[in-house]
């Protein structure tokens, strides 16, 4: 059997972090691939929604991004950005929020608005669009990236995504939802301390090292004692993947 | 009752330079394209525009240098690239731009639609996002409230009425009322919050289909001003039911847009150099293209 | 020819009150009636709302109150309270606003929730519902009711809908709307002194004697040295009531 | 997805003394009598109900003592009369009556909707509608407040979040999704407000059918808690596109409902006397009335 992915990895700890019955705000691409997952198999109960309008759809041709038509296939409710980021997110009904990053610091604030060059020069990006909602609103989020020290600093060079501002409260950033629960990158499962709300270790995947997470981590990083792996994929997981959610592995490359 | 049907460069001539616009398309679907060619035809000025998310009709009236102001969500094309013409024009300060979040341009929207002066808002708290508005021309939209209940912080949003909402539809009646098949994104609220709404139909309808489905009704007519009949009006963006994205052209439109030499270009050639939407169609492979295009009508894509 | 009928005049002064291309949202009944009418004649591109969520329905039963679905007939339109009374009415898009009453008084504020008795006991009637709202925002307020003693007291037993509360302006008041504008009655059609506030005739109705008026008012009221006469209904604006509009003679009893 | 198919019963004893609830029902039309029936039957007690105006559910429960507040609009029988439950009960101080604005408790249930406690209203001011609000235990639901950019004043009005919405439909899926058909009047509003919303339908319908029209689905799935299968389960009231109001019925409810007594010998014998709502129709006529009063498929009453 072909090697289990790093790419895998990351949807299989992504679906295994949804309970049945939840209701979550995915994404493109592996945070949609997660919710699939888990809903093939311990959560099929789980309801999916995008912020543009869609409860539970079922795409079966892979889409270009949340614009595209092929998303909203097999919809049980079309609806808009008021229903989904106001009457369900804004309402507090929404368990999980799935978010990527252009940066993401050790108090799991989001940036993906703008990154500056050595040259002082900015570039910009999409910004927020539901992002800060999702961040702000969320019971947890979740957020789904790749592992390079630049991507983890210190700070983030645009707070765009509230995480724990100042390694502040979520109360005392007068923010709702619970904040970052998990980032799931392609080397490790992180998560926050309760007491500093800084990240720290959960699990690292298969195959890497303590000292490449630390490496490739722009901010100290807390490890525990005993580093856990990632649970691997099951057959049954890695079966579904493969050859019924994404077998052009589009998403899974 | 009298018939909106106007024609699109008519329609436009009534939009006037320093118009506040709202926009109804949403990254790479049901962008207003035919009106923002002739926008930019029209070379109107000193435009506002706000949308939650912009697409390829935003970063084109900003790539030909018509739009003072943005107040937005967020932008991207997808798969096909970032808003090239917004980012470049924030880079050098040559918008003034509001970003937002998703959520509170459209509450922003939805308390104009109920003629509230302003919405409170849970979101923004605590981020550079809040910080930035406050520290700019944004002050004027936001501002820190507690709830005379609970004593909750909130940020109020100072309600959105843009001075005109171009919406793309799928079917439209003669006298405005309008179906939209898919997600609606912000389009009710942003159109019921507009001073004037224009539609744009790929479609018209009888008057008798809505009596036929009334819940269906997104927006009535009694609201809309101006219908305009264009069918692929939003090409090379989607319109779920009727046609796809047309991949090809939105990769020579972010090639393009790359530099502002290519964006010149680009509107020379495809806009410009357009005496209608008709030509700009025909240049980009006519009707053998854009049947090529044409959805199917099971998947409607 | 049968000879005109009170109900007529006052449909007939209702219609004429309305302009090509307003908004009104209408109750049942004559206010329906007046619509109609208006569409029929000078005013082909009326919108008439219901509250409930209904755009320029066509009914061609007879309703038995708003919540009939008869009167949802032939709508192009079907939404809700949000819709209808957020979205046009507190929106400000709706010109003018049709309302019944239990009691107005001299500066057009309305009762509908309830009257006291002279034993001191209070008898409830139906309340507010859109009523208040409609007086509170509509651009022209206009009132259909009898013209009796009892139901036009100097103040009213209970203010639900305001007019000019307190004589003072609708700006001094922090309301939206411009106020009552016309009260139809089966004597009179009355208007407000944009000074004082204060009801005063527009013009009295065929056969009737302004005494009959002052007699049947609860309050003072001021009259023009020359009273017009209400302008009856023409041929045609009878034969549209009497054969198309309302054949069976539901309303116009 | 498990079902969510409840027995009406079943439902009703997880609804404690004491709850807050918001009624479906608008006057004589998609009221949620056999679930009324039902909290009658089950004698509940202290509830606060919620509406935008009363109808015969309300007034039901009012006169079969259950009601301690009620959080409304207004209320009415249409041609049929008042809420006389309702009115004796406010006569004689027995139940804690909001009297609000269509509006007003609309925008409450937007607010809880959109998970805001608060939102704006320029309804209520200068009138003793919000006098008698300030005055009484309505204090804690207004407050007088002036908008932070253009400071018009504004009444602020609480958010409603009832404990439970309870909503009659014309169709819904096994798993809740639902279908409204006709006006929605404050449905949707005062259901996603709701802590728990339950579903009574006229019909259940395969999930196909959302996924086949899904901008049609009014309020969806994953909010709904249970579903209520129960044919004419708002009789005598009228459900558009189903069947029309019993006028015999609604007249002899009326008549009941004149004095004390007479509601309490009509509750004695059409709801404690029947053992469930079959029982119920058959005493109103059974399959022979019920026949008679089915919709026109084209009409819809």
């Amino acid at each position: 059997m072909e090697p289990v992915r790093t790419t895998e990895i990351m949807a299989v700890a992504g679906a295994r972090e949804l309970r049945d019955g939840e209701t979550v705000v995915v994404g493109l691409g592996l945070p949609q691939v997660a919710s699939v997952l888990a809903k093939r198999t311990h959560a099929p109960n789980l309801t999916t929604l995008l912020e543009i309008g869609v409860v539970n759809s079922n795409p079966i041709d892979t889409p270009a991004g949340l614009a595209d038509s092929r998303i909203f296939h097999g919809a049980t409710c079309w609806s808009g950005f008021l229903d989904i980021l106001g009457m369900n997110l804004h309402r507090g009904v929404v368990d999980v929020g799935f978010l990527g990053a252009l940066e993401l610091d050790r108090y799991g604030n989001i940036n993906t608005t703008l990154l500056k060059e050595e040259s002082g020069q900015v570039r910009y990006f999409n910004g927020s669009a539901g992002g800060n909602d999702v961040a702000s609103l969320a019971r947890r989020v979740m957020v789904i990236m790749r592992h390079e020290k630049r991507k983890l600093p210190l700070a983030v060079s645009h707070l765009t995504s509230p995480g724990f501002p100042g390694g502040k409260s979520r109360a005392e950033n007068h923010l709702r939802g619970n904040g970052p629960h998990r980032v799931i990158t392609d080397m490790a499962v992180l998560g926050f301390d309760p007491q500093t709300r800084e990240a720290m270790v959960v699990s690292i995947h298969p195959g890497i090292r303590a000292q490449d997470v630390i490496d490739n981590t722009g901010f100290p990083l807390r490890l525990p004692a005993e580093i856990p792996e990632t649970a691997p994929p099951s057959e049954e997981e890695l079966r579904l993947l493969r050859e019924e959610i994404d077998p052009r592995r589009v998403y899974l490359r | 009752m009298a018939s909106k049907l106007k024609d699109v460069a008519e329609v436009v001539r009534t939009i006037p330079d320093g118009a506040s616009i709202a926009l109804g398309g949403f990254a790479i679907a049901r962008n207003v394209i035919a009106v923002v060619h002739e926008l930019i035809r029209q070379q109107k000025r000193d435009l506002t525009l706000s949308q939650c998310v912009m697409g390829m009709d935003t970063d084109l009236l900003v790539g030909a240098g018509l739009v003072r102001r943005l107040i937005v969500g967020g932008g991207s094309l997808d798969k096909f690239g970032l808003v090239q013409c917004v980012n470049r024009a924030r880079e050098n300060r040559e918008v003034e731009a509001l970003d937002m979040t998703s959520l509170a341009v459209c509450f922003a929207y939805l308390a104009g639609a109920l003629g509230l002066s302003f919405l409170p808002i849970k979101s923004l708290l605590a981020s550079e996002v809040l910080e930035r508005l406050e520290a700019g021309p944004g002050a004027e939209r936001v501002r820190r409230i507690s709830c005379p209940f609970t004593g909750e912080q909130y940020v109020a949003l100072k309600a959105l009425n843009p001075d005109v909402a171009l919406v793309h539809v799928q079917a439209a009646d003669e006298q405005g009322n309008c179906h939209i098949h898919g997600p609606k994104w912000e389009n009710e609220e942003q159109a019921k919050a507009a001073q004037r709404i224009i539609v744009i139909a790929e479609e018209i309808v009888p008057t008798d289909l809505f009596r036929q489905h009334p819940t269906r009704t997104v927006i009535p007519a009694h609201r809309v001003e101006a219908v305009i009949h264009q069918p692929f009006g939003a090409h090379p963006t989607a319109v779920y039911s009727c046609y796809d994205y047309d991949s090809e052209h939105l990769e020579l439109y972010v090639r393009h847009a790359r530099s502002r030499d290519g964006v010149r270009d680009y509107i020379e050639k495809y806009i410009r150099g357009s005496r209608n939407f008709a030509e700009y169609l025909e240049k980009c492979g006519g009707a053998a293209r854009l049947n090529s295009l044409k959805a199917d009508p099971v998947l409607g894509y």
